[in-house]
């Protein structure tokens, strides 16, 4: 310590490390069914205590309780559990396949299924979303083919992306989902863009933009605010707070600020918080945002409370620096027993027929992976050309690419 | 025909590119109500409404980033970045975001804007009002980058440019808005109204990017310049009586290397001029393109005559910019080379 | 307007345009003593109404009134006065010179002058501004010599910075006075990077940032405010709102946000707005902030409230995008009319005391005028020389410069 | 001698710098607890102190800004990019701020601040963990640019840099991390141990900037390479069996002339090779210098094999970067001109 009356720097630190015992018990968890659910014509200076608070739906017993219950049906919501089902599945199996040497790189959902996957269920045809590498269940629950993430994940000769991006990079402009950028942050100004565009021509599309809580640091986190409030875009703008950017836990992003949707706060937005592993209170708090952008009432910031329970990719080992029993500890569950939880209490599900699914999803995602095995993978089979490497730089070949391209031989 | 300024000429093309195509917006700091600091924009707004031509809050990465997720939309945003000086804080936005939009998709997204902005010196404007930073964006695969040097293919190339199906990076030289300057900054500067190349058409028409121009015919040296350096290597070469071919290239990147091979093939010298510092300015590329396709002809090195590897200074701003002086100097050398 | 159900961009507008009346009612202006002064080291987050109010100190009848009236004796408030009213002369003087062609460029402060004079008189010796180029006041009100000013306005042969600045764009280390980017924002992070290593060093030393209320747009302000609340750098973080950047109202800025002080709550930090045009609400805002900066306890957020009656530079005309009249319908009145007549009401001074001190700056102004001429203008006289172009690019000459020096022939 | 790996060379010299300067500050995104993505601070906050090792926010403007406020305080910050790739959104403040900062305040403020990143391809990165952005600094006066090919350069020359009272920028070429890759990625790669390079002396030394050095020597041609590629155009050189001199730049701004300019007099040819793409690249600078000072040397043009002019690709990454055949097909090339 420095001697009184002298400065000293201040550094966050998790409260926990490898070896110590995890400790969530100073995180305040509100009862579900506990916060206000205000119209979304509502002055968002009315509603700043939300930015402080937890909406949550599902309840300890697995009941769906208070004003953000929403409306979902029997059917949505078991289509919701197969869609975190099989993300989570499509998971596994990739993780397996890149320690196969199938391809290079991967990152998966565990923890966080529940946030893109109910989310995408609350947009219309034509909304855009402008993703980070973690929401791949914006694709599952849209009806994208597996086979074709697949496809790109190997750099085969069907990869969309003609192999030219990383894996789960992807990019499906007729699924309303954008090119994922490796850099971060740069996609939400992108996303405010898109949807001050649909405004000035009078459409009625909106966007969604994504980031991490870590990835709130960079600059053009605050561009998209500054934007998105100056112009009123109708834009959602989503901040996935999975505790950690890599190995760096949440508070050195977020400083003295008490949460991530505080942020917003200084930009006149309404700003919520939502437990991101609550399928029914993401997708609630999603239509809400989403109608107020398409009814022109402006920008929503989001921010889901969820944790990442794996790697930050296949590059990460987090046992340098967390404890391994964290995700245990962490006390918003687990978003796929949550809701199977909630349908079992519902009257619509079963374990059994949970193992059941279990069993044909796994089926699905084996049978994809065959298919696109049969393509090649990135070290065996059909690849992208020497050609596609240099195609689509331009929408004409420039002469001097020609040049090169002849030089290459191809 | 009439007459315009490189302003005015800029200006028209916008409105030109705006009232063919709704999809054709404006905007950027100062833009909308005032019409840019350099009025560039003056007008627009009024005639095209808020929603087409407007203001922006200070934020360059903002102002690419929206005009790539517009782009992606549908749109063709022209957008206004103050001065080239101000252009890197968008710069992450236009390398990792711009330009490779269209590859990294494969073509289902792409990012058809134009990104205006002043460039160069000769306005006593310091170190953030007088850079060239063209070779930092001619390094960057996926981009085109235009310098026109006069108001009829300011016209033509920004017109061509909001048309293109790519990113382009459209550098305006400050120093030639209202007159074409050779450098003599000791004499009376003339004004576009008595030069030819501002008899500018008020309708439609392009000047295709990747084409350069030969200024002026020569037999003995072959002059490498784009934008205000056109007009001080036609001064040099007048000044020192070297019968020099003055090439304009208009487009930098995809670069027209035929009209240069052919040129310097038939003067075997060659001497690139440029306002950016010297060490990796646009110029080496050009330098080293020369060497590699005209080796056999070359009868002297390939001479650089640039801005100094310093910051531009404001007070010795007639030491720093590379005026007829300095490139009459290099044309009389490489002549005794 | 776009159909029912359409969306449409909101693009915001100033209330008044050219050939309008201007009108400031809806601007809510606090009576002056009517805001809390909390204690140093209160938790921000109980004080979040200070950043949507205006703390002031003179009132109508020029009493210093209320909890932050402050303890400025009448010589610290004469000599405050005498700084504005030398920066105003200082000004003026130097527009002139620009107009007669001595140099290339001039911004003055006109209306702004209490924001930088004042602050400059709560700092210790050894702290260290970021300024914009508006804040000259740090240096006229810290004793920085005004021939040494103009020398760098006239880069003429005593220019300190050789030459090489667009005018104005001082740096003078020895008087807590960083140089001046003409990039906006960039500084506001530095000052917090200065910050943190007097912190790394168990200093006492502390650093202001400054900004304008266009260029918090930027993004290196989000760094800025990122960095200063993970890390609670002693560093005092200034935003100058006076209205305008160049032709742009400052709601394109601000947003939907009400203020521009409110962009701190989300970080948690001690946000403030302060009657930019009253010297001893700034000054008593200042030591506030400088106290809980030296005391370890943190960044504050302070956003002045004033109005740039100039126009942005000498590049500039507003007249073509604001009413003429504007700044005389500003409702916080003229920082130097409002101290002087405190000081009268205060019985220290009277108008006679007041011309003669116009007479006597004006002369001071002059004479250091005449002898920064001496040492030549911008185009006549001594100047820097070639050689001072190529040097300290780098603190050794390397090869490569030394060619190009010789080649130029110096 | 203790045998180092280019990471450990490089903990190394952060480790001897704070130990014996206490001015000295290392940070960076996962930087300080974890020790670096590529683990080359590991150990650093513990030994150190979190007030001198530490985690910071990701964003990499904010990393820049904050390390240039405090090297005018009169610290040496040496901070990481976590990959060169993401090195822009700080370019302002490198470009516009750190590289101008002793010039604009004639030398009341300087800025000795290093900024390090792993850089170059190779690990299948794909566009974002492979670019190779050396020439966008090069072209920024002001600005140093250091690239060091093996463990012991690497702790010499990062002590140098971080020593060195003006901006540095160290880029590591992060396929040479673990061993030298010499581009054959179809055999198996050898590791830093057996490599004579890799003998680090634990304490106190620094390897000049500026300084180029010669790794193998030759009479027919001159390789002018950098990073992996030294290592590379040694294997195209032993595969060819072309009698290649081989400089191994080390530092490309200030480059050293000299050494390049005696070997071309001698060889009277030159190649260059980088992993940039190839317009305006570094490789462009190097042409047109030697083109400029060895012309009536030059028995060829200046070649240059690198990067091709796309972004960088996944799946094409061995058609991509500049492997041992296609510089060897240059070498002989060059010879038969
Ligand atoms: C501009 C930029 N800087 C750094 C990185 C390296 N990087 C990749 S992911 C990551 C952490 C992001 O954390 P967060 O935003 O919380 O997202 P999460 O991975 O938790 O989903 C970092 C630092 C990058 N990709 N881009
Ligand atoms: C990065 C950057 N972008 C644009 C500019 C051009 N510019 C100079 S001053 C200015 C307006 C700044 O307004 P504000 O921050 O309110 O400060 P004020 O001039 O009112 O004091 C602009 C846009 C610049 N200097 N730097
Ligand atoms: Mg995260
Ligand atoms: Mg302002």
């Amino acid at each position: 310590m420095a001697e009184a009356g002298r400065l000293s720097l201040h550094v966050p630190e998790p409260e926990v490390r490898p070896g110590d015992t995890p400790d969530f018990s100073h995180v305040p968890i509100p009862r579900a069914g506990s916060v206000e659910r205000p119209p979304v014509d509502v002055d968002p200076r009315e509603i700043r205590d939300l930015a402080y608070s937890i909406i949550r739906v599902l309840n300890r017993d697995g009941e769906a309780v208070g004003p953000w219950a929403g409306t979902l049906s029997d059917e949505e919501l078991l289509e919701g559990l197969r869609h975190m089902m099989t993300l989570r599945t499509f998971d596994a199996r990739m993780l397996m396949a890149q320690r196969q040497g199938k391809t290079s790189f991967y990152m998966q959902h565990m923890g966080e299924e529940a946030v893109s996957c109910a989310f995408r269920k609350a947009l219309e045809p034509g909304d855009m979303n402008f993703p980070t590498y973690r929401q791949a269940g914006l694709l599952i629950a849209g009806g994208y083919p597996m086979v074709d993430m697949m496809n790109q994940i190997y750099s085969n000769e069907a990869d969309p992306l003609k192999g030219r991006q990383l894996p789960i990079m992807y990019s499906a402009r007729d699924h309303g989902f954008f090119s994922i950028s490796g850099n971060l942050g740069t996609q939400f100004i992108q996303a405010v863009g898109w949807a001050m565009a649909s405004a000035i021509k009078n459409d009625t599309r909106i966007a969604a933009g994504w980031i991490g809580d870590g990835s709130t640091a960079e600059s053009d986190f605050h561009a998209a605010l500054v934007f998105a409030s100056t112009y009123r875009a109708p834009v959602v703008l989503n901040i996935v707070n999975n505790q950690w950017a890599i190995s760096t836990f949440q508070g050195i992003a977020r400083g003295g600020s008490g949460t991530f949707a505080a942020r917003g706060l200084g930009f006149g937005l309404p700003a919520l918080r939502v437990d991101g592993n609550d399928y029914l209170a993401v997708h609630s708090v999603a239509k809400w945002a989403i109608e107020r952008a398409r009814r022109n009432l402006g920008p929503t910031l989001i921010e889901y409370v969820t944790y990442r329970v794996g790697a930050h990719s296949t590059s990460d080992d987090p046992s340098a620096y967390r404890p391994k029993t964290e995700s245990d500890a962490w006390p918003l569950g687990d978003p796929v027993i949550r809701l199977k939880n909630h349908l079992i209490v519902r009257g619509v599900w079963s374990e059994e027929r949970h193992k059941q699914a279990e069993a044909e999803i796994l089926d699905e995602v084996i049978t994809a992976q065959k298919q696109a095995e049969q393509h090649g993978t990135l070290h065996s089979g059909g690849k992208p050309s020497t050609r596609d490497m240099f195609e689509g730089v331009y929408a004409t070949m420039p002469p001097h690419l020609r040049r090169q391209r002849q030089q290459a031989g191809v | 025909m009439p007459r315009m300024t490189m302003i005015e000429a800029i200006r028209s093309a916008m409105d030109v590119a705006m009232g063919r195509d709704e999809n054709v917006v404006v905007f950027g700091e100062d833009v909308g109500y005032f019409g840019g600091v350099f009025r560039c924009t003056a007008g627009l707004q009024q005639k095209y409404g808020k929603s087409r031509c407007f203001d922006t809050p200070i934020n360059e990465s903002g102002i690419v980033g929206a005009a790539i997720g517009m782009a992606a939309y549908g749109l063709r945003p022209c957008i206004e970045v103050q001065f080239a000086d101000y252009v890197y804080p968008a710069y992450d936005q236009i390398v990792s975001e711009a330009a490779r939009l269209r590859y990294r998709s494969n073509g289902q997204f792409t990012c058809p804007i134009v990104i205006r902005m002043p460039t160069g010196g000769g306005i006593f404007g310091g170190q953030t009002h007088s850079q060239s930073p063209e070779a930092l964006f001619t390094h960057v695969a996926g981009l085109k980058v235009v310098v026109p040097s006069n108001p009829y293919d300011a016209k033509g190339l920004l017109i061509a440019a909001i048309e293109d199906p790519d990113p382009v990076i459209f550098l305006e030289p400050k120093r030639l808005y209202n007159g074409p300057f050779d450098g003599h900054y000791e004499r009376p500067v003339t004004s576009w109204a008595k030069h030819p190349l501002s008899e500018t058409p008020e309708g439609h028409y392009t000047v295709p990017l990747g084409r350069a121009e030969v200024r002026r015919e020569g037999s003995a040296v072959t002059v490498l310049a784009y934008g205000t350096m056109v007009y001080v290597a036609q001064a040099a070469a007048e000044d020192t009586g070297v019968d020099a071919e003055v090439i304009d290239l208009r487009t930098l990147l995809p670069l027209d290397l035929d009209t240069i091979v052919a040129s310097v093939g038939k003067t075997g010298r060659c001497v690139v001029v440029h306002e950016a510092t010297l060490t990796s300015g646009f110029g080496a590329e050009l330098a080293a393109l020369v060497q590699e396709h005209c080796f056999y002809n070359l009868e002297a090195p390939v001479m650089r005559v640039t801005g100094w590897d310093t910051p531009y200074p404001h007070a010795q701003e007639w030491d720093y910019f590379p005026g007829p002086k300095r490139v009459g100097e290099a044309l009389v050398q490489v002549m005794e080379a």
